[in-house]
């Protein structure tokens, strides 16, 4: 089947049905004034607020691309970047098949999923001790073998 | 009976009782006023009773300028209810695709939000004009038992539809069943109380029209 | 869904240490829980510390009258990893489409799993139930019936998933020819969360079993038994064309210009006003479309009997029957009425002029 | 026999027709008709609003000729006419009432609540709850020839002294004669200064014309009181009169009622055209102004007005002819602010000046004509209806103002040319 054969859908996106933009970019600008001045952090779901087609493009597109950039590898990829208004981020999660499985826009000076978690901290530290200790005694043997021969 | 069947009633059954009753009770209404016929005049006439009475039936809408001056409250609030109830019942799009659905052709539809402001305006003049009615000495001497069924009976599915439309307390197939309802309880008690002036007062105004043409005036 | 008794006691952070998966992973897969169960993602950290000492919960899925529909919703869930963590989270002890064992076996299982957890496993059922002939649909020769009323005893809460479980679905549509009848109908000493849909948006089915399994409660019902955290605002108050229904914009033919232009469907039959899901939040196949979106008006799915809802192409505001032909009926049956009515007042007025006594001067006083 | 309930209620069964059931179908107690009435607006009372006066009517129709009425009657339930309710009703039938159809002009509806009012007396006059003042007149009217019981010999005393003083010939009982004069006993006992206006004027315009001595008399208080079998009566006389002069035309003097009652009741009453043309005697003299017929000596300077008689214009057709006439005479001319059609009625119509019981009230309701003729200062008040000037004069003294009254006809005849 050609293009030409499929009837042309021209479904309006832009601002004659952006009723949803404008409210979600004014509930940042509210946040990050909160975050200014009490220092409190806000997350916003934007899978839980009904957008048209095309509207959580133009929310993105709108905020732009900032100075931090980073990807995580947990479960599947996420992509975490600062937008172009510091303390405004948007945080992508994807599964292991990149599909998009949650979308969040956090105001917050840094996000907490980019910290280091204390109970893999512990784990890290674990097993960076086995291995030292396994180095050490590596290390230990090759001198021994050395002094042997 | 859930309130999907309760709904499914009101589209169905519910509203083919309604439309018999309404539309039965219109016609005999109708037949029998225009049954009791009247006498033929024998005076030699001054002038036509069928352009006067028709020319009465759209003038009588506007009142002469000293009338409107001494009754100002009731033609000013009876304009606005009057017209907020046309606009509501005829050009809101649901409603516009109900009366398709019955002739085959529709009309173009206002703003659901235009509807909304209409509904409100005209809920409140409808509660004005009945606290008017309690108050005003002549409206209260004169009023009966109809004239507050037929209030009573206009003011609800305004209620009904309002609370419908901005679902205030309850899901919406229930809220939209129990408007339906009241319009049709609406369309059973018309054709037997006031509310039958609707259509009356066509013939109403032609009479009013045709006696006063007959001899010359313009009524 | 291996039923191996050691992880059945650890909770489930634990299971997901033991599995290597990280603390940030299990943050980032709660945030996606949360969006999942249409939750504030201020709930976040109490999601995480729930789930973190949430243990396994024995479920047992029995199919009635169904399509399967459901069960294959279910499967087809997008989030393909937070899926298995959830099935991983739980022991399904009996699904007969799903699980490897068989016959004698299957029912063995549910009757073992039955006796292990009674009063604590979750009862899922997709669905309904006839009650004509019990003939009509039985597993291993027990009559639906008796199954549900047997399995529904030692249940801690029952999840009716799909609209025939819900509600009776298709088979209680007009003229319901077995007898069809929902859970809800037949058992009524049992919390009963009602997933309706036909099927329901899979990540409801498994946002409702997660929210089980994360709080142990039942989340808050409508008067409908349904979720309200995913059927407590209709598709209408939802749907991304509403604006197009405020301004009056609506599509008249599936492909004319307003159809092109993505206007409101509901002159072509739309049920978003009076459907109650969340299609246009949560939507269908990852995220990616409804049906409205599709440009197809809302069928409804997920209300009571929405079969017999007098035609799916009708607007909610037309009546469900042929009125043109009442009002020309009623019409001819009200002039033939009111003229026989006003021949008699005809009479009566001609009777009135024959027994009139001429006036005169003398009798115009007493 | 004598009047009975039963008569009466079959009388209003009677006058039930399409119209009344339109109208009573229509009626939504809006209360506007009450704004339209001077016996409302001057009293304040409720229940002299118009439609509530047609009551008696209403409950006829409602009970007799409307499915749920006739339903509910075979159940006792509805409003009952009884004898009582009507003899309650019989004040504002008839004392609070003159029939000037102001309200049937307003009624947003269409309502002729006059007419209602009207068909509504047929049924009091029968059942007996007319008042005494109308029954008196009543009877004269038929037994006399006339309701204020004037009689030929009184007439023909006032032609004698029409003739002495003016030299003219006032033709009585001519045969062939064009037109025939019918008068208002008023006008022969109060305004015998009218009789010589027409004449002078039909001798200046050359109109053939006579009056009759069988039938002079135009009032016809069967239109009054509500009883059509008499009015009826009274009309034959006339229709009689007419055929036995062989005349082509009637004239219906200055009297509001009598020309509703020859020119647009009679042939109903009596249930027969005419074989002759009805006028009033404004429309005739309009006619000879267009004819050129009229010649004009003189101009008055006053500020006049015209006070439009009920029953001639609103409810008559008559009034573009009365100004059309003034204004041969009058330089200044000033309209009351509601005029024609709409004007307010002087409060002693329909019966209401017969009715001794009423005087107070008519009186009272006079205070609507003189906040209009405040709102305008003239010098002269001109009418066309020797009642209606009876009762200005009447209510002019009461509240002390000192306007002249004026006929039109008469006010026409002293200012033609000398011929």
């Amino acid at each position: 089947m050609s293009d030409a054969s499929l009837p042309q859908f021209n479904i309006q996106i832009g601002n004659d049905l952006t009723w949803n933009v404008q409210p979600i970019l004014h509930e940042i600008r509210h946040a990050l004034r909160k975050l200014l001045e009490t220092g409190e952090s806000s997350i916003i779901d934007l899978r839980s607020i009904p957008l048209a087609p095309g509207e959580e493009e133009t929310i993105i597109d709108t905020l732009g691309c900032g100075e931090v950039h980073a990807k995580l590898n947990a479960l599947g990829p996420s992509e975490i970047y600062e937008t172009r208004f510091t303390g405004v981020w948007l945080i992508t999660h994807f599964n292991e098949e990149s599909s998009i499985i949650g979308r969040f826009i956090e105001i917050t000076r840094f996000p907490d999923i980019l910290k280091s978690q204390h109970e893999d901290m512990t784990i890290a530290l674990d097993q960076l001790e086995q291995e030292l200790e396994h180095a050490s005694l590596s290390d230990q043997n090759e001198t021994e073998a050395e002094t042997n021969t | 009976m859930t309130e999907t069947e309760l709904l499914t009633w009101v589209r169905g059954p519910g509203f083919q009782i309604a439309t018999i009753i309404f539309v039965l009770g219109i016609m005999l209404r109708l037949f029998e006023i225009l049954m009791l016929g009247r006498k033929a005049n024998l005076a030699e006439a001054k002038g036509s009773e069928m352009s006067s009475g028709l020319r009465t039936v759209f003038s009588r809408t506007i009142p002469d300028a000293s009338t409107f001056k001494r009754s100002a409250f009731t033609v000013t609030a009876g304009y606005i209810f009057h017209i907020g109830l046309f606009v509501v019942i005829f050009l809101f799009a649901p409603h516009i695709l109900l009366f398709k659905d019955i002739i085959g052709f529709g009309w173009p539809a206002l703003p659901s939000t235009v509807i909304d402001a209409t509904a409100v305006i005209t809920i409140i003049t409808l509660v004005i004009v009945l606290v008017h009615r309690l108050r005003d000495p002549v409206k209260r001497f004169l009023s009966n038992f109809d004239d507050y069924l037929g209030w009573f009976v206009t003011i609800l599915p305004l209620i009904t539809g309002y609370i419908a439309f901005h679902r205030i307390g309850m899901s919406a197939p229930s809220l939209i069943a129990i408007h339906i309802l009241s319009v049709e309880l609406l369309m059973v008690v018309f054709p037997f109380t006031k509310l039958m002036h609707m259509f009356t007062l066509i013939l109403a105004r032609w009479y009013n029209g045709a006696i006063s043409g007959y001899r010359g005036v313009q009524s | 869904m291996t039923n191996d008794l050691s992880r059945k006691d650890k909770t489930l952070g634990e299971t997901l240490r033991s599995q290597g998966i990280s603390r940030r992973s299990f943050l980032k897969f709660c945030a996606a829980t949360a969006s999942m169960m249409a939750l504030p993602p201020s709930m976040i950290p109490t999601i995480a510390n729930a789930l973190e000492k949430a243990r396994r919960p024995s479920v047992i899925w029995l199919s009635f009258q169904e399509c399967t529909g459901c069960t294959e919703s279910l499967t087809r869930a997008h989030t393909a990893t937070v899926e298995s963590l959830i099935f991983d989270s739980i022991s399904l002890d009996y699904h007969h489409t799903l699980q490897a064992a068989a016959g004698h076996a299957a029912e063995a299982a549910r009757e073992a799993a039955m006796e292990e957890n009674n009063g604590k496993y979750l009862l899922v059922v997709d669905g309904s139930i006839p009650l004509d002939n019990p003939g009509y649909s039985t597993i291993a020769g027990i009559s639906n019936y008796d199954m549900l009323m047997d399995t529904a005893r030692g249940a801690a809460a029952i999840i009716s998933v799909g609209t025939c479980a819900a509600f009776g679905g298709i088979p209680h549509a007009k003229p319901n020819p077995t007898g069809a009848v929902s859970v809800s109908d037949i058992i009524k000493d049992k919390p009963i969360i009602n997933v309706p849909g036909c099927p329901p948006i899979p990540v409801v089915i498994t946002g409702v079993l997660t929210h089980f399994l994360t709080f142990g409660t039942i989340p808050e019902l409508d008067n409908l038994g349904r979720p309200k955290t995913f059927y407590g605002q209709s598709i209408h108050d939802r749907c991304y064309r509403r604006p197009f229904y405020d301004k009056g914009l609506f599509a008249e033919t599936f492909d004319d210009e307003g159809a092109r232009l993505g206007w409101c469907l509901y002159k072509l039959g739309c049920k978003g006003p009076t459907s109650y899901n969340a299609c246009a939040t949560t939507k269908w196949n990852g995220g990616v479309s409804f049906p409205i979106e599709a440009g197809h008006p809302c069928l409804g799915c997920s209300e009571p009997d929405f079969w017999d809802g007098g035609g799916f192409y009708k607007a909610i505001s037309m009546p469900t029957e042929n009125i043109t032909k009442t009002t020309i009926y009623a019409a001819a049956a009200g002039v033939a009425v009111g003229v026989a009515v006003g021949a008699t007042g005809r009479m009566k007025k001609a009777s009135a002029s024959k027994a009139h006594q001429k006036v005169t001067i003398d009798d115009l006083e007493k | 026999m004598s009047a009975s309930f039963e008569k009466g209620y079959n009388a209003l069964k009677e006058q039930v027709d399409s119209t009344v059931a339109a109208f009573f179908s229509s009626c939504v107690h809006c209360g506007m008709c009450a704004d339209a009435c001077l016996f409302y607006t001057e009293t304040g009372a409720p229940e002299r609003t118009p439609i509530h006066k047609t009551e008696p009517l209403r409950r006829v129709w409602k009970q007799e000729y409307t499915l749920l009425g006739r339903i509910g009657k075979l159940f006792g339930i509805g409003e009952k006419v009884t004898d009582e309710m009507m003899e309650q009703w019989e004040t504002l039938v008839y004392d609070s009432c003159t029939l000037c159809g102001r309200c049937t002009m307003i009624c947003p509806v269409g309502n002729d609540i006059a007419g209602m009012i009207r068909k509504t007396r047929e049924g009091m006059a029968a059942a007996g709850h007319a008042p005494p003042g109308l029954i008196g007149a009543t009877k004269r009217a038929i037994t006399i020839g006339s309701p204020m019981g004037v009689k030929l010999p009184a007439l023909q005393a006032q032609i004698a002294h029409v003739e002495k003083d003016s030299g003219m010939k006032i033709p009585l009982d001519v045969e062939g004669a064009d037109y025939m004069l019918l008068l208002s006993s008023m006008e022969i006992m109060n305004f015998p200064e009218f009789i010589d206006a027409v004449a002078k004027i039909f001798k200046h315009a050359n109109v053939s014309w006579t009056i009759s001595s069988e039938a002079f008399e135009a009032t016809n208080s069967g239109i009054q009181i509500g009883a059509s079998d008499i009015a009826a009566e009274l009309v034959q006389r006339i229709v009689d009169a007419a055929a036995k002069l062989k005349v082509k035309n009637v004239i219906s003097p200055e009297c509001g009622h009598a020309y509703m009652a020859i020119r647009w009741d009679g042939p109903n009453l009596i249930g027969k055209s005419y074989d002759f043309k009805v006028v009033h005697i404004l429309e005739l003299l309009d006619d000879l102004r267009q004819q050129g017929r009229l010649k004009i000596n003189g101009r008055l300077k006053e500020r006049l007005t015209y006070h439009d008689p009920c029953q001639i214009a609103r409810r008559g057709g008559v009034i573009d002819e009365p100004r059309n006439l003034i204004g041969m005479f009058a330089d200044n001319f000033v309209e009351m602010p509601e005029t024609g059609k709409m004007n307010w009625c002087c409060g002693a119509g329909g019966g209401v000046s017969s009715n001794e019981r009423a005087d107070e009230i008519r009186l009272q309701v006079f205070q609507r004509k003189k906040d209009q003729l405040d709102a305008i200062h003239v010098d002269g008040i001109i009418s066309a209806c020797s009642n209606c000037r009876i009762h200005l004069e009447d209510g002019l003294e009461e509240y002390h103002m000192e306007i002249p009254l004026l006929s039109l006809t008469e006010t026409l005849a002293e200012n033609l040319e000398e011929s």
